[in-house]
This record gives structure tokens, sequence and C-alpha cells, in this order.
């Protein structure tokens, strides 16, 4: 172990409440997104379906939530795969940290652009 | 009762001729009720193989010296008796993911480097009072269970975030931290804080709870981990002292 | 402090009999899976901008149908709800509840677990079997 | 070669409290231990630590003056008074600053320290944590030596002084990490490495507690004071002689024997299970000897099922995981089957009240030493407390050491050959063919001392006692060392260590011989009363190169306030 190593480090508490907050958004808005889009839907999801769907504007801000927590609480527990096992260097582990930040809001961008069409429908 | 067969991992890296870690078996003595591991290893090394290494301390469980992998689990070696193990061979190892010294001896230098990491004493900024400082009965409680850890290093070498991550403080160091955090005369506020409120230390943690299966004092690190990282809540993000 | 070399040849001993640890394993896994699926997801979703009309949503959509996807989509139910559980599992020890009872918690969660994969699972094979959902058209949803 | 200004052996409560004291005077400490500190044998100490605090309700009028009349009169008065003041005094300040750096203790409700009564003692002035409080207060320690960043070697033995012109100058180590022997130069040494428990064969003490520190000094030539005083704690378990506590007693445990009676009534009516530790063992051992043990077997039980499940594992969880593990007894359901089993060393290394021995340079603390505060027989609680005060006493005696010396240069070429004596000593061991086995023989030794200075003794056994040692110190020189590898060699450590436990069982064999007297927890058939005309005197023991046994000799006790009297509890 090196002393330096460890101090390097600091924080982390952000990083573990949001996993956690982000956690609980997920399991309300996926069991929302998923009842409505699965169990009471089933075999008719098509484009003017979804669409007819996210004309309830709760429905929409579920999906939107959902996507921003998702990619959130995805990728920052992939960093904590990547923590355990090989980034021990804090100047490695800040790189991942912020690529994986660049990628996380690329996503976002790209998914709410994805939604796009049912939002302005 | 008859003779009994311990298994024992070999293994000298610095023997020129067999670096290798290997198995041996012997045959212990076992005429009456009660025999320890740690008995039997020393019969072995008194009797059958005197080049046979490992640590002893107290016999009594409480040094914490004889920590090892027996029968598939961290045990003490002198507080498991045979008898309660219920096996025809008893198979001792060293403790696992620890770098080897010899036979049964981990280098623990790391684990005590991480112990001294979160500064493991109690700090005070206000000057002693004559007698001694006042603490609840119900305070002084709450620090029995992480006053009472031995430092075998039994749940550090059984975390797997321990396992990849060479620099994660692992849990004896954090119970001890929450020793002392939760203590009502520690005035540390922000000075212990840095040292576990990071990334290699209470956030490695992913309440696996090998340490609490591994404990030979039944021990619950976790709850400890647990207690900092909500501590950490409560002093960053809202303002509280303890 | 120089890095030493660790003992290989214990690696792989360890507690496998300990419930937490196959919990945590199975939890990483399961996780590193949904990862994978939700980047496939938004793939998928943002087809929305291709083609006329939505056509080529639609296309990969009725593509999705097919019963092996549909196997596929139950298997990751599984994985989102062993997630998902085991998940405020870890959240309620976060809070400090059950830290000495995580094993009769975690096997609650998994109760939860199957219960909701089995209505989960009866949905989507009975869709499989009919072509048509229990539901359908339950709370008026135009088709 | 590696150079400390003052070199601590043994990291134990005396040790680490003395480096502490050295370490926070400025001056460059180090602590050389065959285990790290907090494996030290300290930590096994349950019951508590004395101190005249005042905090319990009955003891509130307590002073440091009642805690040195009881330990005087607990060491049926071949205490060294001055000493035993000195202890009783800085007792509250010891306890106060172990609170101060964290230890934990249990509390009264109003959040003051508590307190419980104690064998031997007025007034319930033990404090204590739970039933482990050697634990706590070694770790607490532990902790403030790494605060000060004291250095730490770890898992060195050490194995022999180095002594230029008959001052005490460093020690030489075995490294057992590195394999290999290694001498430490340093102007003060001092000695913390606890007691002799293990030669005999039923010990409560650490598997390590084999007197190394003790030995060590005999064979440079310090004496060693009253080693025929061995303590037998009266509650060890039956099979393993693991440590029931006193503290269980103190909590209201009984102890019944096979009539199921409390037996203590008829030996101690009016402290009943809590008189001294010496009367209560002879009481249990008298007991059993007179075939009142329980189911006739040599044991007696120590009955706790009346406290109650409740009061057992808030007071007493320790010994109840113990008993479980080790004897497969739970105390909440069943009596616990104890026997007497030797427990403390009362004599040691001969030091004044600071510490100091008669070498120059060479300082020893705790069990290892003899201040003496314990006389003939200690009282429970007080070995905490000795180790603590005593310690600190000789860390801050080196440091005004250390200002008397003018040249603080140790002789390195003395230093380079003794380490060099003992690569030689082990290469000979090692190319020596034995015909003897070392086991073999320390087990013959241990079952010696055992039988034969147990808690009765007469001249005639004991005669033969010493009959036998001799012999065995006689074979001893036909043991060779069955294996030569350098890494963590266990068996070169309990080889070499051997000869010198003999010496300290012979020094234990003379001195009990030649007092013909019944005193504290010397009991002897033939002579069973004090004699305070002729023995009210401390023995001394040195060391002779070229006979097996000790010279003996003299030295007055140091009397003081208190007032000699017979001792009834």
């Amino acid at each position: 172990m090196k002393a330096e190593a460890v101090a390097a480090h600091r924080g982390g508490m952000w990083a573990w409440l949001f996993q956690r907050i982000t956690a609980i958004l997920l399991i309300v808005c996926l069991a929302i997104h998923l009842t409505f889009t699965h169990l009471l839907n089933i075999g008719d999801l098509g484009y003017d379906n979804v669409a007819n769907r996210l004309a309830h504007g709760g429905l929409t801000a579920v999906d939107i939530i959902l996507l921003a927590a998702g990619i959130y609480h995805a990728l920052n527990g992939l960093r904590m795969v990547l923590l355990d096992y090989w980034l021990t260097s804090r100047v490695r582990a800040l790189a991942v940290t912020i690529f994986l930040w660049a990628v996380g809001i690329a996503f976002l961008v790209y998914g709410i652009w994805g939604l796009w069409p049912w939002i302005g429908y | 009762m008859s003779d009994i067969k311990f298994r024992l991992k070999r293994q000298d890296p610095r023997d020129k001729e067999n670096p290798e870690a290997h198995w041996e078996e012997y045959t212990v003595k076992y005429e009456g009720e009660n025999l320890t591991v740690l008995e039997g290893l020393f019969y072995i090394q008194e009797s059958l193989d005197p080049s046979l290494s490992f640590r002893y301390g107290c016999g009594q469980s409480i040094c914490g010296s004889c920590a090892m992998y027996i029968n598939g689990a961290y045990r003490l070696a002198c507080q498991t008796n045979v008898k309660h193990l219920a096996a025809d061979v008893i198979t001792v190892a060293p403790m696992p993911h620890l770098p080897l010294i010899k036979d049964m001896i981990v280098d623990m230098d790391d684990f005590f480097a991480k112990y001294e990491q979160i500064k493991p004493w109690l700090i005070r900024n206000s000057p002693d009072p004559e007698k001694e400082l006042i603490q609840s009965a119900k305070d002084a409680k709450k620090i029995e269970m992480p006053s009472d850890c031995i430092l075998c290093g039994s749940c550090y070498s059984s975390c797997p975030s321990a396992w990849g991550e060479e620099n994660y403080l692992g849990p004896a160091a954090l119970l001890k931290a929450y020793r002392f955090e939760v203590d009502t005369r520690d005035e540390a506020g922000r000075e212990r804080m840095p040292d576990w409120d990071n990334e290699r230390g209470v956030y490695r943690c992913h309440t696996i709870m090998n340490c609490v299966e591994a404990c030979p004092k039944e021990l619950n690190p976790t709850e400890g981990i647990e207690w900092l990282k909500r501590a950490a809540v409560r002093r960053k993000v809202f303002r509280r002292a303890k | 402090m120089s890095k030493k070399p660790r003992e290989t040849a214990n690696v792989g001993a360890g507690l496998w009999k300990a419930t937490g640890m196959w919990a945590w394993l199975l939890f990483r896994i399961s996780g590193l899976i949904l990862v994978f699926y939700l980047g496939a997801h938004i793939i998928v979703i943002s087809t929305s901008q291709f083609g006329v009309g939505g056509g080529t949503f639609d296309n990969v959509m009725n593509f999705l149908d097919h019963p092996v996807a549909i196997v596929l989509d139950v298997a990751l139910v599984v994985a989102v709800l062993y997630h998902a559980l085991n998940g405020v599992r870890i959240i309620l020890m976060d809070l400090g509840v059950g830290i000495h009872r995580h094993k009769v918690i975690f096997w609650s969660a998994m109760a939860v677990v199957v219960v909701c994969f089995v209505i989960f699972a009866y949905v989507a094979f009975s869709y499989l079997a009919n072509d048509v959902g229990p539901w359908n058209g339950a709370l008026g949803v135009a088709s | 070669m590696i150079h400390h200004d003052v070199i601590v052996v043994g990291g134990g409560l005396s040790g680490l409290r003395a480096a502490i004291e050295a370490k926070r005077a400025g001056v460059d400490v180090a602590i050389l231990s065959q285990v790290h500190p907090c494996r030290s044998h300290s930590g096994a100490a349950q019951g508590g630590i004395n101190a005249a605090l005042g905090n319990h309700p009955d003891g509130a009028d307590d002073t440091w003056e009642k805690h040195a009349f009881d330990t005087t009169k607990g060491g049926d008065y071949l205490v060294d008074q001055d000493a035993a003041i000195q202890m009783a005094k800085d007792a509250i300040g010891i306890i106060y600053e172990m609170d101060h750096w964290g230890c934990l203790f249990s509390r009264f409700n109003d959040g003051r320290i508590a307190q419980r009564p104690f064998g031997g003692a007025g007034f319930p002035r033990c404090c204590y944590g739970l039933d482990k409080t050697g634990h706590y207060l070694l770790h607490t320690l532990v902790e403030q030596a790494y605060r000060l960043q004291i250095k730490m070697y770890v898992e060195q033995y050490v194995a022999k002084l180095i002594v230029h012109d008959g001052v005490c100058q460093g020690v030489v180590t075995y490294d057992m990490i590195h394999g290999g022997f290694e001498s430490f130069t340093a102007n003060a040494v001092v000695i913390a490495t606890g007691g002799a428990g293990r030669t005999y064969s039923n010990s409560t003490n650490s598997i390590i507690s084999t007197g190394s520190g003790m030995f060590m000094a005999y064979h440079a030539g310090v004496p060693l004071k009253d080693m025929e005083f061995v303590q037998f704690h009266p509650t060890g378990l039956f099979t393993t002689n693991i440590l029931m506590t006193e503290g269980a007693r103190g909590e209201g445990g009984y102890l019944v024997n096979g009539l199921g009676e409390r037996f203590m009534e008829k030996y101690a009516p009016k402290f009943m299970e809590l008189a001294p530790r010496d009367i209560t063992a002879r009481s249990i051992q008298t007991e059993i000897n007179e075939g009142r043990g329980v189911n006739g077997q040599g044991y007696v039980h120590l009955d706790l099922r009346h406290l109650g499940a409740e009061k057992i594992l808030e007071r007493l969880p320790g010994i109840r995981d113990l008993a479980i593990h080790f004897e497969g007894v739970d105390p909440i359901e069943e009596p616990i089957p104890v026997v007497p089993s030797q427990h403390y060393w009362m004599g040691g290394i001969d030091t004044n009240v600071d510490g100091a021995t008669p070498m120059p340079g060479l300082y020893a603390a705790g069990e290892c030493a003899c201040v003496s505060v314990h006389g003939a027989n200690r009282l429970g609680g007080n070995s905490l407390l000795e180790t603590i005060v005593f310690g600190r006493r000789a860390g801050a005696d080196v440091v005004r050491y250390l200002e008397t010396l003018t040249d603080k240069r140790p002789n390195a070429r003395t230093a380079f050959a003794t380490a060099q004596l003992m690569e030689q000593m082990i290469d000979e061991l090692g190319a020596k063919n034995g015909t003897e086995n070392v086991y073999v023989l320390r087990a013959e030794m241990t079952e010696t001392m055992k039988e034969h200075y147990g808690l009765f003794r007469d001249e005639a056994t004991m005669k033969a006692g010493i009959e036998k040692l001799l012999s065995i110190k006689e074979r001893v020189k036909n043991v060779g060392l069955r294996w030569t590898g350098r890494v963590f060699n266990v068996d070169m450590i309990r080889t070499v260590e051997f000869e010198g436990m003999v010496d300290l069982a012979l020094c234990v064999a003379e001195g009990a011989l030649a007092r013909t007297e019944s005193r504290g927890a010397h009991f002897r058939t033939d002579h069973n009363t004090r004699d305070d005309v002729n023995w009210l005197k401390h023995t001394l023991a040195y060391y002779r190169p070229d006979t097996p046994g000790p010279r003996l000799d003299a030295k007055p006790v140091t009397l003081g306030p208190f007032e000699l009297q017979e001792r009834k509890y």
C-alpha cells in the first residue's frame, strides 16, 4: 500500500449518495415505465402507440428522469467496478471519471434526441 | 478417539530448492476429548516437522496472532476445537490474498500501515478535565463492538474489495475509524475524516459482508462502515458535528 | 512502501459459501449486463429519428417481437428485478436497517423477485402463446 | 547495526507506557517485540485495574492510603511500602490519563468510570471495561504509540543483552521475518517482557510468556528477586487453564464444591469468594485434595447462573465466550469447572521504584520486574496498574539517566561481538547431533514445576523437584537444533529459550526451598506460619555460569506506615 495513493483520493461521498438517490428514482420510474410499456400495452409497441402514451406529459417526464438517472447509475456503477480492479492511480481514476462524464452527457443528449419525435408529436 | 489427519499448505518462497506451494499431510495424536488446531500445529512442529512456521500468541483467542484458513473458513487456530469441525481431515492454509512469508505466516505490514492511516487514536482539542471525561453508559456501549477487534486480519483477507485494490483500507481499519468517530470523547471533527471519507475508504465497501462472516470475534465491521457513510452525509450535507 | 508480490496460489479461496459474497457477485454481473442493455436501449429508441413516420422504429419493434427476443426480455427482467431488490437491501443496510439480519432480508428480497418475475413471465408467455396480452387495452389506451 | 537512544524490549502495557513516556520527553525510542505490540499478553487480562477513584457508592471514602494498605496486607507484608504507596498514589492519575486517551471503561449511570469489588480489597475500587480490561488498555496504548510514531520492530526475538564494561548498551535480536541476527545498540534498555508463566504446565499465560527478559537479565548478572512467589489464580478453566476473571466473583459468582456447598465460608467468612487469590486458590485445592471436587474429579464449580443471562451478557461476555469455546460450557446455563492455575509471577528482575536495575543502563518494568509492590501475593487488579505505573516511571527515569550520560556512543565492537556470539551459538546448535528432544524436556520441566512447586510445598517434594530440574539442566546440553532455516524458525526460538526457562525454574525451586516459612503465595505444609523474625526479607538470586543453581542472597524489605499484622479475611 502507498499511503500517498490513499491520501490522494479525496471525496467519494457525493458519488455514493447520488448512486443511492438515482437507485431510488430508477426503482420508482422503472416500475411506472415497465407497467405502462410492457404490462398494460404488451404487443402494441409501435411508433404511434408510444406517441399516444407519451402525450401524457407525466410519462415523458418519467422517461427522461429514467434516462438521466439510468445513465448516471450505470456509468458510476461501471466506475465502481473499475476502481475495484485497476484504477489505483489518482490520475487514471480522474481521467476515467472525466471520460465517463463525457460519455454520459453524450448519451443523455442522444437519448433525448431519440425521444424528441414523440415529445414534439 | 483415534488420531487425526492434518493437511497443511506449506510454502517457503525463499527456499531455492522448493519455492512452490504444496500440501503436506501429518497424523496428529488425538487422544483426549479436546484438541485445538493450534495444539495440533504445535504437535507437528514439536514431533513431526520442526520446519513448520506459524504465528502464536496467547492461545486464548484474544491476541489475534493465529488467524488461519482452516477447513474453508477464517478461524483462530487456538479457538478452533477439531471436534467442532466434524471433519476427518483438518486443512490448514495461511490467510489467502495476503503476501506470503512462509507456511502460515502472512505479511501484515500493509494491514498495519492502513490501520495507522486512519489515525487510530482519540483526537481531542479541548483541555482534559482533572477527572475522567463523562460518558454515559449508553455511549460507552456504542464503542464496545469496535473496541473488541483483535486485529487478526481475517476480515481484511476475506474482503473482495481488498483483493482487487491494494490501497483499500479494509474492514479492520475502517472499523477502527468508526470506533473513534462514534466515541463521544473524540473531538476529531473533520480531522480524521479525509482518511476514511474517501474512494479508498468507506466507499470501496460494497456491503459484501464477508468480513462479518470471517470475523472470529463475531464483530460487524460493515455496521461501522455504514455508520461512517451516514456520518459523512450528516456532516457534509446536514452540517452536523458527529 | 514497496509493492509486494501478492500470493497467487490461494486466490479463489475466500468465503464462497457466504450469502453476501454471491449476492454481491450476481449484483455486479447483473449491473454490468444492465449497463450494456441501457446503451442498447437508447440506441433502439433513437431509431425513432429514422425512416418516415417512425417506420424504422416500427420495424425494429416488430423484429423484437420475435420469441427469442421475448425470452431474452424475460431474462433481462430477472436481471433488473435482482439488481433492484438487492439494491433495496443495500440501501436498507446503508440506512442502518438489518445489518445484523442481512441474510433474512436478502432472501425476503429474493421472494419479491420471484413474485414479480412470475407476473412478468405470465404476461410475456401468454403473449407469446396468444399473441395478445391479458390486459390489452385495460386502461383504455388506444391500440 | 541499528541505534536508538532507548530500546524497549517487549510491547505490552509496561513497554508501551515506558516508550510513550520517553518519546514524549523527546527521546529517540524504539520497541522491539516478539509479536506485534497489540498481540501482547497484557491484552488477555480481564478483570480490571485498581484505583481509589471513589466512584462506587460503597467506596466513596476510598483513598490511596487504603489502597496501599490493602496492597501491603494482600502481599503479606513482603511489600516495599514506599513502592506500594507510590503505586496507589499514581493509580488515580493513570486511570484518568487512560480515559483521556480513549480507553473504554464501563460506566456508572452518571457517566463516571464504574468500579467493581475485587479480591482482597476493602472497597470496590477495580475500574474495568467489561471483562476485557487488558485488551482495551493495551489497544489504547498501542494507539498512542502510533500517534507518537514510536518506531516498532515487530517479530524480533530479543536473545541477548549487549553489556560493555558492566553497562547495558543494547540487545541482539533474531529477526524472524528476514532471518538472521541483528544488533541494536542503545544508551538504555528497558526490559518489559512479562512473566514466565509457561515454566508451569498449568498456566493461564500466553504461550509467549516464557520469561525471556528475565533470564536475559539474569544471565547478564542482574539479580532476580523473590522468585519463589508464584501466584495461582483460583479460577482457570479445568481443561485448558484459561483464565476466568476474578471479576466473575466480583460480580457475585459463587464457588461451589462437589457437595454443592459454598465452601469459602469455611476459609474466609467475611470476604467469602473475594478473599485474596492465594487464600482462595488454596481453599479450592484443599477441597479438591480432600475429595470434595465435583464428581470426585479435580475441579470445583464457578457458578454464575444466579446472576442471570442479562448481567452475564452485559458484564462478562468475554469469559462466556471463552467458556463456550474452550470448555463447551455456557455459564448462563451451567456452572463452569475451574481449577487453580499458575497465573502471575510476583518475583522478577530486581528494580527500584523507578524501574532501574542494579546494572547501569538497564531498566525493567511490568511482570518481569519486581519492584516489589506485590510482595508475597498480588491482589487482583494490581497487575495492570503496576505495568502502567512502573512503565511510566521507568520511561521517565530513563530520560533522566540519559541526561547524566557523558558518552552516548555504545561500543560497536562489543555489539558486533555479541551478535557474532549468537550466530556462533546457533551454528553450533545446528551442527550438533541432538540426542535429547527439547520438547520432551520442556514437558518434563513444566510438569515438575506444577507438581513440586504448586500451591502446597514441602521440603521433601521440593528437594526431589530440584533433583529433576538439575538433571533436565544437564540434559539440555545434548539438545541440538533440528531445523536450521532462518526464516521464522519457531523451533530455534523454542530451543534457545528453554535453557533460560530452566534457570528461572531453578531460581523458584532454590528460593522456595530456602524460605522456611509460609507467606502469601508461598505455602509450606512443613512450616505453615509466617516467620517475620527470620524471613521478612527479599530473596535475591544471582546467576552462576559454572554452577547450575543460583547463588541466593537477601535484601531487607522497606517498611513504612503499615504495621505488621496477621492476615485475616
